[in-house]
């Protein structure tokens, strides 16, 4: 038996004895596990799961096991990943740690940093948050105004950030501030903080879909500890670019992520019904998804083909680029085509009258609107294509 | 074909816009919905709206009304559209009042209109029988009984549907259900035996209801205009109520766009404002466009009324209709789009009027349901 | 009798004496009379309705007589025109020295200038062509090389316009020429000459739809009197623009202008057929031509309700600034929809297998894609109506 | 699902864009056009196209092809594209290779293959009767006589009409048109008696005809396939048909796209280059990003055939050629509005894109049809 082969055996014998029967359905949003001190597990199972491959380091694979990670090559990554796939296993952990900060540490923080910070974000134990836009800072991040000030081995910040994502809820934050007013992108640094911190607040967003996953977030004189720098002073806007490549990967694939359980002709039939020849009774309706299920097709094969460019190392990956933009028109466009074919049962909003799936399809759709906002604007991504992919011209 | 205003519709148009943006701003309709307002709409608005003889507006003078023509109305509603302003406005005056003084016998007028233009009556009406307009697609039944009539069906979506004190009810007496013919209109108390009102929370915070009709008598004298022959009161009537949801669309339209507008030469970002940005200035001035289109054909519709063009009345009412939902779902959209991140937040105002552009779309009829209408009238 | 009503009684009776009976049939393009030195007449009738209008100045009814024109008031050209209308009379003369050149003429020319040239305009007998664009300034037309140097009391001229209308066929060239080089817009002065001038030369440009109706026009030391220069020395721009404005109102009218005989639902069905219920047998051709009907009959009312306006001196008139976009739009819209729904007939070009008609929608199509290129691009259009009618800031 | 080149289709797709770019510019295409030219394509370019294998590029090699695979022909159709290459490539290999190799006996394919892949023989599909592509909306007759048939019908649109030797005629020989079944396809001598070819002027000044058949006799081993089954032949070979118009068509794409974003890159107006301009810059991106979709769906597509999955290949082929269809129109017709005056000239070539844009959106079934066959297929 080759290396590989011998892996597969243990990692499969390994997941049997580990992973929770109740881990193997699939995932429901109200028991996704996000970690932290104050992680609730609606399931107990998901707490045991998380503790089994968090010890294990496979929450992130990858990562060198002196940070606590799995220390896997990509070839056993690639195993693990098709074995968990094999018994459908739920995620262990969902942690903008993992996906987000973790790779940047990796690749600008110092040792000791990297010894502190990894190994809780593989155990799920810290939850963080990220501290990037504020008000007046949104398109134009790097105009940001947050002031970090160096007082002997601390800085003192005040400012005020919003769109934290869960910040009511994470223990630390990954954080732009600016240390030179003078300049604009060489004056920003990038800083980990307790959000436990005095002079910290923060104060829920209430969205027009009535959720409020984001906050603002108020810094009061908080004194945080200057050795939690990552970087160079005044050079953190390095470290945020690559960390948003992170992101908008991430947030690009709308299209795909929310493939609906039914296709969404046969929700439109059970709400405007089939003539004679079972055809959709509403023939520009009829006309209009077809044209919004090739392009989703078109989307989905993009993504694969990208990948599969990325792997074979072939071309420059230029189609990536699109992917974010796209992705955020397509599901905009789903989710009105979704609520257009609902009629008046696409516009309740809450009690009588209205099924679960209905009022998720209502508030899905106002949350969709943040698609070409949140993580770079269409605008932005539109003028970033037209510079570096297509070379045009600036003024 | 008066496409301009005349100076006593100019006159009422400022007083309109005065009272809303005095009396009924938006932050009104906010704390209406945080209240979760028993009622859904203001009294106290309503009580100056009466005053100022909104409600009569295009009822006849002899039964209290002012009389002043529907492109008055219009104007109104156009007013209430640019601060959302929720009031029994179009489902008693707009849809109700015009029933009755299309539809109404002389005794039904006596009675209901005066109280409709003092608006000491509310009224409703009680239509749709599924999620998508199709107005003749009645199934709810009304049987002869006794000396009377014996209603059974369940309707949604019926705008102030749980205020309304007398509903005007669209049932079937014969045919089946699809045919234009056998539509007989009832007025029905909504406190009558075997009326059940459940109200509906949608998504733009508007009253509508579902009412359901169990065994509910009636007598022969509530009917409304002839047996079989209501289609010929309902076509007109949902004519001028497309076109009055299309004169409050026309008010929302502007108001985003206007407000859109404000925010793109105030929003600074690079350094520079980003009204300043070609791409947006061109996706601002293809708005201005759809809006300049809206406002003529609109203008045209609502002359048609008020001059007795009573031919070109469904093209025009459908065509306006039409152009103002593809106007204000593209506006209400790049609204929020440009707005950026706050734009997004409840706190803002601007997300309260993507939510109500497409529940104003739906109502009496989608661009869809009237382009196909549309298609029907022109022969093809 | 009031005086109206009594001008309204002659007009009458003089049209009856004077409009030939042929020249109350619907126009067909082959008779249009554009005039000039090499004016030909397919009918003879239109010839004499040229001479006999041209002679009362009824072709520029409100031009001052002493000019040739009809010196009628407001009120009477409505009369005239109801009157033409009523008979259903033919337009006697198109001109661009009509619709462009003579209203400028009025406002910016030396009296000597306007007896000189505004009575052949209005009789016909001089036929103006406009050089105003150059291969290297198109949108950008302040940006014009043609030179002209003064030589005593001549210019002479040298350079190279493009897409002058008909050039081949006129007799003189209302032309924006260069005459400073150290500035851009005001070194820019309007002159008139006569295109048999030694040293003109023309050279029609075949365009995409088989047409000719343009030419390149070339300068080589045309030498032309410095007294047919119209206003100041290098002030030429504000002439320009002006003419301009005649151009845009005129070239704008699209969707109004070619209101096809047959209604465009008819001719659909003629190619596609109709359903057991008579109707269009394609049901997304049958909505989106229902969308173009509506928008198409909203332009007309925009069109009208500007007219009312400024009538009634309400309002800024800000609504005409966008009829020549709006116009050229649908009219492309409208072209691509009949050569969609004619399917293969609609891509016709000549000889067997289509009628005149067939083969007139396809070069029509072809010809409608210059609608938002010529008389400024819709490009441009929009960033007028953003900066001057929207007020939106630049850069 | 290989959604990248191997190594083999790499090279035929260089030395496909070395031929084009060498022996075929769009020069070439004007000449021909400027002529008249009787045959209305190169002899010598197919003759080159020939040496290179390409005519029998997914011919099995017993019957003297390359077999190289669909996937190969996709490519240099693609490179076609781009100089808009008129050959017989399409009509003849595209279409008639597929349907003999997909539906002709061992007789059939070994007389007519061999011939096919050397460019000795021209062939054509006569199927279209109306101005809208529908395939079995086939009325021309094949009735029994003597010991064949006897074909009466007329026939538009034929691709290569005039040059083919040999057309394949669907004909009805059951049923009613617009059936699917009752179709059979027959192989016809164009020089047969009865047979008038009338070759059509269309706006890309390519090759087409229309064709009259008058009792013109065949014998029963003409017939391609079983008799009444046509449309199982039909089917999938127009699935590639499809499928081969959208490689060319993407072909034609990405040139006039990398056409224009040079023009953009090199044209001055106001002291500065065009594509600077951000409302062209987005404009630009919006076709950059409609390229990459369609790329991807049609690599999807033409890798399906090679990988026989045979099933996937309807949805696949009409996503591609739909796909295709909506990116060319809009790239074509942005192209000609990004140069201005000059892509109006019929002296500039970006003018010819646009007219075979058209036509080739409206060959195989343009995004209409294939967007409602999806819809079909999908159930719905």
């Amino acid at each position: 038996m080759s290396d590989i082969e011998q892996f597969r055996a243990e990692t499969r014998a390994w997941l049997e004895d580990n992973c929770p029967a109740s881990m193997r359905t699939p995932s429901v949003a109200e028991e996704m596990v996000w970690g932290g001190r104050r992680a609730t597990f609606t399931n107990p199972d998901s707490k045991v799961w998380l503790e089994r491959m968090g010890a294990k380091g496979w929450t992130a694979p990858m990562w060198p096991a002196q940070y606590g990670g799995g220390g896997l090559s990509m070839a056993e990554n690639a195993v693990l990943e098709s074995e968990l796939r094999r018994i459908k296993a739920r995620p262990a952990l969902a942690s903008f740690g993992l996906w987000m900060l973790g790779p940047v540490l990796l690749e600008f923080a110092s040792e000791s940093q990297k010894l502190e910070h990894l190994p809780k974000i593989v155990r799920g134990e810290i939850r963080w948050c990220q501290g990037y836009s504020e008000p007046g800072a949104g398109s134009d991040l790097a105009g940001l105004q947050t002031k970090a000030v160096r007082d002997g081995d601390v800085y003192v910040i005040n400012g005020q950030k919003v769109w934290t994502s869960y910040a009511d809820q994470c223990d630390w934050i990954f954080c732009l501030v600016r240390t030179d007013t003078t300049v604009k992108h060489n004056g920003i640094s990038f800083i980990l903080f307790d959000m436990q911190s005095p002079g910290v607040s923060v104060k829920p967003i209430k969205l027009i879909s009535g959720e409020s996953p984001f906050c603002e977030t108020f810094f009061d004189d908080v004194r945080v500890p200057a050795r939690d720098q990552v970087g160079e002073l005044n050079q953190g806007w390095t470290i945020a670019k690559r960390l948003l490549q992170h992101e908008r990967t991430n947030i690009g694939d709308f299209g795909t992520a929310q493939s609906p359980q039914t296709p969404m002709h046969e929700q439109a039939k059970k709400y405007i019904g089939e003539d004679a020849l079972g055809r959709l009774d509403d023939a520009a309706m009829r006309r209009e998804i077809a044209k919004y299920q090739v392009r989703q097709k078109a989307y989905g094969l993009t993504y694969a083909r990208v990948g599969q460019e990325l792997k074979a190392g072939l071309g420059d990956g230029a189609a990536s680029s699109i992917l974010k933009a796209v992705g955020a028109e397509l599901n905009k466009h789903r989710s009105e085509l979704m609520i257009d074919m609902m009629g008046t049962q696409g516009i309740g909003w809450e009690g009588d009258g209205f099924n679960d799936w209905e009022i998720m399809q209502t508030r899905g759709w106002l949350r969709s609107k943040a698609n070409s906002i949140e993580g770079g604007t269409t605008e932005i991504n539109k003028n970033v294509v037209a510079k570096n992919v297509l070379g045009l011209p600036t003024k | 074909m008066a496409l301009i205003l005349n100076e006593e519709q100019t006159l009422l148009k400022d007083s309109a816009k005065d009272l809303m943006t005095a009396a009924a701003p938006v932050t009104r309709f906010r704390a209406l919905r945080d209240a979760k307002d028993e009622l859904g709409y203001s009294k106290d608005l309503w009580a100056q709206m009466v005053d100022m003889g909104w409600a009569g507006i295009c009822i006849p003078e002899e039964f209290g009304g002012l009389d002043f023509g529907f492109h008055g109305l219009g104007l109104v509603l156009e007013e209430t559209g640019r601060t959302l302003a929720a009031t029994p406005l179009v489902a008693s005056i707009l849809v109700s009042a015009s029933a009755i003084t299309l539809g109404g016998n002389d005794a039904q007028k006596k009675v209901l209109l005066p109280k409709l233009a003092e608006g000491s009556l509310l009224m409703a009406l009680a239509l749709d029988e599924s999620s998508h307009f199709s107005p003749h697609k009645i199934a709810t039944q009304a049987q002869a009984s006794g000396t009377g009539f014996k209603i059974s069906g369940n309707k949604v979506f019926v705008l102030d549907g749980h205020v309304a004190e007398t509903l005007i009810v669209a049932t079937r007496t014969s045919g089946k259900t699809g045919d234009r013919a056998g539509i007989t209109l009832f007025l029905v108390d909504r406190a009558a035996a075997g009326v059940t009102v459940t109200r509906t929370k949608m998504v733009d915070s508007r009253n509508a209801a579902r009412i359901s009709f169990a065994d509910v008598q009636v007598e022969a004298s509530a009917m409304l205009g002839e047996l079989g022959q209501g289609a010929d009161i309902l076509d007109p009537v949902l004519d001028r109520a497309a076109l009055g949801l299309a004169a409050e669309m026309l008010g929302a339209s502007l108001e985003v766009f206007e407000r859109t507008l404000a925010y793109l030469k105030e929003r600074t970002q690079f350094e520079t404002k980003i009204g300043s940005f070609q791409a947006l200035q061109h996706r601002a001035v293809d708005m201005y466009c759809n809006l300049e289109l809206a406002k003529s054909i609109l203008m045209e519709a609502l002359s048609a009324v008020d001059e007795g063009r009573t031919a070109d009345l469904p093209v025009l009412a459908s065509s306006a209709k039409a152009q103002l939902c593809e106007t204000l779902h593209q506006i209400s959209s790049e609204g929020v789009q440009m707005h950026g991140g706050i734009g997004m937040t409840d706190e803002h105002e601007i997300g309260f009027f993507l939510k109500r552009a497409r529940v104003a779309e739906k109502t009496f009829g989608d661009a869809g349901y009237h382009y196909d209408r549309l298609a029907n009238l022109n022969g093809f």
